[in-house]
């Protein structure tokens, strides 16, 4: 059980630098998520940690001890592979006991260490089979007993998942999640899945070309992304974007002139200047429809997604070229190209100003307007 | 392949500088690696190394004193020599010629071959002919080519025999110039080109049969989907298989030792046969000026090919 | 591990051994074939009973491997204690690696007997460039041979000129003279491959004829277009054109190529060396059906005649172990009774007072000539570059048969031009 | 669509009889080699093409039993020691060096090995003999079967096929392998190596069957028929240790037929490690 600190860690191939400069703290016993689109670098940062690529500058710390020129082996992690890694010529007993062996732990030790790991996992009836017999699930399996059997200070998981089927995915992804709570252990984990992260996470760090953009618990991130990047990466489906310009600012309000037409209102002490470009996020949740009498945005249905217990209407605007995406609950039908009129609920607003950050009252403000609406 | 040898183009990266980033520490720490590669790297620098540098000395040096420990440098004047040789000059375009038909012919001839065996209708039988297409890649050329020297001996060979019982006239073999330039053609063609038919039979099972597949439904006919579908798609292996056979006809030399002996009148008299020949006579400066100018000629349509390729992957 | 290692160390030092080397080993490198390995050996065992524990080994190249090997031999002082070829082919190694020093001392050294009975033609031979190089052990003679039966079959006569030549070859080629009912013969075997043998085959019928020379004269004129040296040229490129005379494969054909059809019984007519009478006296359907005779007459004026064909020679090698033994051993194989030996085995020897008995009549033809023996000019021994002349002459006789000049006397005129340029330039 | 399957038949029928046609012109000249080799050169010369020996006539197998003063064993124990021991030393030492380069081929003087590999490579493989020749008379190696073998286990094929299958080598397996505290030489001797196996034993093949067939290397660095191979014998015969063309047909017979065999029973082996050379190099 050990916690993990990055201090001003970087790593560059040659003149490409694929980490900037990153600072990062994960506490012990927790579950950290590193999540970002592909070539974010979330592999990279895991890979260093793990020793298999070398850092370019900064320090890794675990547990306060520096470990930038320790050798992989000697660090105390284990890692789980995308690909599983399971040594073709062995048994799954002689995989998941090649590391103590080579340490030479007593052979008794390691009969019972993979015997206790492979009854978490319940894999025992397949110890003594090789690797090419097993599904692809048995075979992620067993890279985790094999990882369990060290008993590392922090587990590694590099996209563990995406090999398998969608609901082999969210079985295993249960058991990572259970595995975490009974062995209490730190584990850092790379997905470019948000749903995963969102389930899975303590915390998430999100990344984006090889910059930490964000880290918080999946909700803080939900609730209050930093930028817009962080905003259209978690949640599904995505937060929509609608152009604006301020038009007022006062009294810790913010008034936008939307380009689709429409005005929003949003509490925001600090707001750009008037005139200043801006983005209105809102997730699909806080868009509405209404009626022809209704006071909003008109709209035409582009198409509707039919989920049973709630449907995504999808919605074309003017000034706008993506859908715009409204979360309606039960089950609603609209033909194509019916005019509607949309809302959108002020308190569910983002303002993103010109660079994409996002611009918020602190937080100790929040839960007023929270407990306003 | 001798087939022994082929040229990797990927491999001129290597020619990209060394990063000797704190050396030191580096090779301590890797000296596991060092160790694995010493007897590799003994062997290249001993065998491989050593005899290219040394051969380029040498063709800078007067022939007789090329062996003794203070050899005497006459620089370029085995160039200028085998260049102001008639025979030599004539070789080397011989040469040339030699590789561009048998380029043609082998690349082309493989791959009509593989699109034959790859196709529906022979089933069974494909496997065998395939087998019986690479066998002379494995066999000693000393043994085929003899074989064939006395199938086309005009006097009691196979192929004369046969094209009387044909009805038609004789063919001169390896008695006349142009007659024996184009027997090595043959035989060459014979002991590689079943080679070159694998390259492109393996590459034919890899294709994406969707493709295919769409363009049947699109109805077109069989020389159309051979046309518009498979020969793009294999386009990659038709380029490797040329630049194995333009290495490998460029240095045509057992075919013309056993057969020919470079003649009759010169018509067969290849480089690296000439440059052997000399080499027999002790010639060591030019016989090594020959091989350097083929070895220059190698490198040339190496970086050629490199450049291409690198240009063709960024398209 | 340690272990390994030594027995590994150990492996690759007897693997580093060159095979079969031993101190009281004399080996001899030559071109001869089987006939001439049983020769040196059983020279070998004689010498041994004076050097008792010297053993002789013998090994056979074919010609091409015995010229580069003995060349990259000497060049690099791996060669065997002595090497034996003709004496046209010890010029070329000489001239090549420049590391034999000479045989005077050893000539000097022989017995008198032995040195009175030395032919002075036969040292002239062995000499380039004033230096005495090799010890002359054989002198060869070239003569003519038709197959007797054949001649029989055809209705003629043993030829005399080249006119009969033309005639019978003609004849040979079409009239099925060996009754097997197929149309698998030739008039005439001979050899056009490379530089060296097809100047092989214009000497034997120029010399032969009585030519004093072929391409140049003793001071590097061209003779080439001389009235006589052009009537063998035109004659030699007539054998090509004449149908079926020889087969279209001569022009690439090396000695062994040309014994193929000789002792496969393609071609009727062909040079005989005395080397190859002991072999063919033992092939079936060849021994004892061939006439031995004069080389075919050119010119009117000159006795029939055969050639003096070359002289072969031994030489000692400066990378020998035991230059003196092996010196010893080629001059042991002068005397009579390793003459007998080479006689016996080879055809010829050196010597003019060796015992006749036990021959066959092919051998006798040789050993005991009853025609006159018309030297040949052995340039290649005066000039050192004449092999190089050889060679361009070669490049344009081989030209010719390719592609036949329509006006013989231009193309000859021409081609002594180019030789005597060839001359200026090799003179320089 | 009736018309379309006779059509197809025909089609069919094209191919077979031409595949045929080309089947029989690539086997031809084995057959034609092993019945000249039982038939006396008479009889050749009165049927050159016929299909079976008039009667199994093995004078010519008896003969070549001595060729020019070597016992035809020699040869054959010669083809088969030079053969198999370059082809262990490629194996070991050009897997080892393919593996070296391929983890690290960033390592100080690594560039160099592969930058003069690659040259090796492009130096036409005949022309190279000659200044081999030269080096391997600096080192007084010059008629050894070490001269020979050190040269014949140069193999820039087998580190072409060795450097594919290391490259397909999933990398996590070697990082896993040292995340479990593997030093390199574990790595290499209790993950590599053992996966190695069937490519080894492929590359060993194909090293086999290459070197079988050199005889310019061996004719060059010999210095007596002592350690002629028999493809190097055979040469040698054609051109003049013997002009016997039925014994000239029965040591290509000898020489042949044993690769032949061995091809047959691991064809699948031999030609796909060929093409994974040759496909990707």
């Amino acid at each position: 059980m050990a916690k993990l600190n990055l201090n001003q860690l970087s790593k560059s191939f040659g003149p490409v630098e694929v980490l900037k400069p990153m600072d990062l703290e994960i506490t012990d016993g927790e579950f950290a998520v590193f999540v970002g689109p592909s070539g974010c670098g979330k592999s990279t940062l895991l890979r260093t940690i793990a020793g298999l690529e070398e850092s370019s500058g900064g320090d890794i710390l675990i547990d306060g001890a520096r470990v930038n020129d320790t050798d992989s082996s000697e660090r105390g992690l284990s890692m789980v592979f995308q690909n599983y890694a399971l040594y073709p010529h062995m048994t799954i007993f002689e995989n998941m006991a090649f590391g103590l062996r080579i340490a030479k732990t007593p052979k008794d030790e390691v009969t019972r260490r993979v015997n206790k790991a492979a009854a978490i996992l319940k894999i025992e009836h397949m110890l003594d089979r090789y690797p090419k017999t097993l599904s692809g699930g048995q075979r992620q399996r067993v890279a985790i007993g094999r990882s369990i059997v060290r008993d590392p200070k922090i587990f590694l998981f590099d996209e563990p998942l995406s090999n398998l089927d969608a609901e082999l995915r969210v079985q295993m992804r249960i058991e990572i999640a259970r595995l975490h709570e009974t062995l209490g252990a730190t584990m850092i984990y790379v997905t470019h899945d948000q749903v995963e992260a969102m389930t899975l996470a303590d915390k998430i760090v999100v990344l984006k070309d090889g910059r930490i953009e964000q880290v918080g618990s999946p909700l803080d991130l939900y609730n209050a992304p930093a930028n817009r990047f962080v905003a259209g990466f978690i949640g599904s489906p995505g937060m929509n974007f609608l152009d604006g310009t301020v038009e007022g600012a006062g009294n810790g309000q913010c008034c936008v002139a939307l380009a689709c037409g429409g005005h929003v209102a949003l509490p925001l002490r600090d707001a750009p200047a008037v005139g200043a470009p801006v983005t209105i996020g809102v997730r699909p949740e806080h868009v509405s429809l209404g009626g022809a009498a209704d006071e909003g945005v008109a709209a035409t249905v582009l198409l509707t997604e039919q989920l049973g217990d709630e449907t995504h209407v999808h919605l074309s605007v003017k000034g706008s070229e993506g859908a715009i995406v409204a979360q309606v609950r039960g089950q609603v039908k609209l033909r194509s190209g019916t005019g509607v009129t949309m809302m959108i609920a002020p308190e569910g607003c983002h303002l993103f100003d010109e660079t994409g950050l996002a611009r918020r009252d602190p937080a100790a403000a929040q839960p007023e307007i929270a407990a306003a609406s | 392949m001798q087939t022994d040898t082929a040229v990797p183009i990927p491999f001129l990266a290597a020619l990209r500088p060394a990063r000797w980033r704190h050396a030191g520490s580096n090779i301590w720490r890797n000296r596991i690696f060092y160790i694995l590669i010493a007897p590799f790297a003994a062997l290249t620098l001993v065998m491989g190394v050593w005899p290219i540098v040394l051969g380029i000395i040498v063709s800078f040096t007067d022939s007789y004193t090329a062996l003794t420990p203070e050899p005497t440098y006459v620089w370029f004047q085995n160039y200028i020599d085998i260049f102001s040789d008639d025979l030599f000059l004539s070789s080397l375009w011989r040469t040339l010629l030699f590789t561009v038909l048998s380029v043609v012919l082998n690349v082309t001839t493989a791959l009509a071959l593989a699109l034959i065996l790859s196709s529906r209708s022979l089933k069974l039988a494909a496997p065998i002919c395939g087998l019986a297409l690479f066998l002379p890649v494995v066999t000693p050329e000393a043994a085929t080519f003899i074989v064939w020297k006395w199938m086309f001996s005009i006097d009691f060979g196979a192929v004369n025999a046969f094209l009387e019982d044909m009805g038609l006239p004789d063919f001169a073999g390896t008695t006349k110039p142009l007659q024996a330039f184009f027997t090595l053609v043959f035989v060459e063609w014979w002991h590689h080109v079943g080679f070159y038919t694998i390259i492109f039979l393996t590459n034919l099972k890899l294709l994406d049969p969707t493709l295919d597949e769409a363009a049947r439904m699109d109805g077109a006919r069989t020389m159309q989907r051979v046309w518009n579908v498979w020969i793009p798609q294999l386009r990659p292996a038709i380029a490797i298989n040329s630049i194995y056979a333009v290495i490998q006809f460029l240095k045509t030399f057992a075919v013309v030792v056993i057969m020919t002996n470079g003649g009759p009148n010169y018509a067969t008299n290849f480089l690296s046969f000439y440059a052997y020949s000399k080499f027999n006579l002790a010639d060591y400066g030019q016989a090594l000026a020959m091989a350097t100018v083929l070895f220059a000629i190698v490198i040339g349509l190496a970086v050629v090919v490199y450049r291409y390729n690198e240009k063709a992957d960024y398209r | 591990m340690r272990n390994g290692l030594k027995q590994c160390a150990a492996a690759a030092a007897l693997l580093a051994l060159p095979v079969g080397a031993s101190a009281q080993e004399l080996l001899i490198w030559h071109d001869k074939g089987d006939l001439g390995t049983v020769m040196f050996e059983d020279i070998g065992k004689l010498f041994a009973e004076e050097h008792p524990g010297v053993t002789v080994r013998a090994l056979s190249f074919p010609t091409d491997q015995w010229l580069s090997k003995s060349i990259a031999a000497l060049n690099t002082n791996t060669a065997p204690d002595l090497l034996f070829n003709d004496n046209f082919r010890i010029n070329v190694i000489q001239q090549s690696s420049g590391k034999l020093s000479g045989v005077q001392d050893m000539v000097d050294g022989l017995d008198d007997a032995t040195r009175a009975a030395l032919p002075e033609g036969a040292l002239d031979a062995s000499t380039l460039d004033g230096t005495l190089l090799m010890l002359p052990l054989q002198q060869a003679t070239g003569a003519f041979g038709v197959r007797t039966s054949w001649l029989e079959a055809v209705g003629e006569e043993y030829p005399e000129t080249w006119e009969d030549v033309f005639r019978i070859g003609k004849k040979f080629a079409t009239e099925d003279p060996d009754g097997n009912g197929s149309d698998d013969t030739f008039g005439m075997a001979l050899q056009a491959g490379n530089p060296s043998v097809t100047h092989q085959m214009l000497e034997l019928f120029g010399f032969g004829a009585g030519l004093d020379h072929l391409i140049i004269d003793d001071e590097g004129n061209v003779v080439l277009d001389d009235p006589r040296n052009a009537k063998l040229i035109q004659t030699f490129l007539r054998i090509f054109q004449e149908e079926g005379l020889v087969s279209p494969d001569t022009i690439n054909h090396v000695f062994t190529d040309m014994y193929q059809l000789i002792e496969g019984g393609r071609a009727g007519m062909f040079r005989v060396l005395d080397a190859n009478v002991v072999k063919w006296d033992g092939i079936e359907g060849l021994a004892g059906d061939y006439t031995i005779g004069p080389i075919p007459s050119l010119f009117e004026d000159e006795p029939p005649a055969v050639e003096m064909h070359s002289v072969r020679s031994i030489v000692v090698t400066p990378s020998s172990d035991n230059p003196e033994l092996a010196a010893q051993y080629a001059a042991f194989a002068l005397q009579p009774e390793s003459q007998a030996i080479m006689l016996k085995n080879k055809g010829s020897g050196v010597r003019g007072d060796i015992p006749l008995d036990g021959l066959s009549d092919t051998q006798a033809f040789f050993a005991k000539p009853q025609y006159p023996v018309n030297p040949n000019d052995f340039l290649s021994a005066k000039f050192a570059w004449y092999p190089e002349l050889q060679e361009a002459f070669y490049r344009e006789i081989s030209d010719a048969i390719a592609n036949p000049p329509a006006d013989f006397d231009a193309w000859i005129k021409a081609t002594a031009e180019k030789m005597q340029d060839k001359v200026a330039d090799l003179k320089d | 669509m009736k018309t379309r399957s006779v059509k197809d038949r025909s089609v069919a029928l094209l191919a077979w009889v031409f595949m045929a046609g080309v089947t029989f012109l690539f086997l031809y000249p084995f057959w034609w080699m092993i019945v000249s080799s039982f038939r006396s050169q008479e009889a050749m010369l009165l049927e050159p093409t016929r299909l079976l020996p008039e009667s199994f006539n093995t004078r010519a197998y008896g003969d070549i039993q001595t060729l020019g003063g070597v016992k035809l064993w020699l040869y054959t124990f010669n083809s088969v020691f030079i053969t198999v021991a370059a082809t262990l030393i490629a194996v070991g030492v050009t897997a080892l060096g393919a593996y070296a380069l391929y983890r690290k081929p960033d390592l100080p003087g690594f560039r160099f090995i592969q930058f003069g590999f690659l040259m090796t490579m492009m130096y036409p493989a005949m022309l190279l003999v000659i200044p081999v020749y030269l080096v391997v008379f600096q080192l007084g190696l010059l008629g050894t079967y070490a001269g020979i073998i050190l040269f014949l286990s140069l193999m820039p094929i087998l580190f072409l096929m060795l450097v594919q299958f290391f490259r397909s080598i999933p990398k996590e397996l070697i990082e896993s392998a040292k995340m479990d505290g593997a030093s390199e030489m574990q790595i290499f001797r209790k993950i590599v190596l053992p996966i190695s196996k069937p490519i080894l034993a492929t590359v060993f093949l194909i090293g086999f069957l290459l070197n079988w067939k050199q005889w310019l290397p061996i004719l060059v660095i010999a210095t007596s028929p002592d350690q002629y191979t028999l493809p190097v014998a055979l040469l040698s015969m054609n051109t003049e240790l013997g002009i016997d063309f039925q014994a000239t047909m029965a040591l290509a017979a000898i020489t042949t037929v044993p690769i032949i065999v061995l091809f047959l029973f691991t064809q699948r082996r031999v030609i796909g490690g060929f093409v994974a050379g040759a496909v990707k190099g």
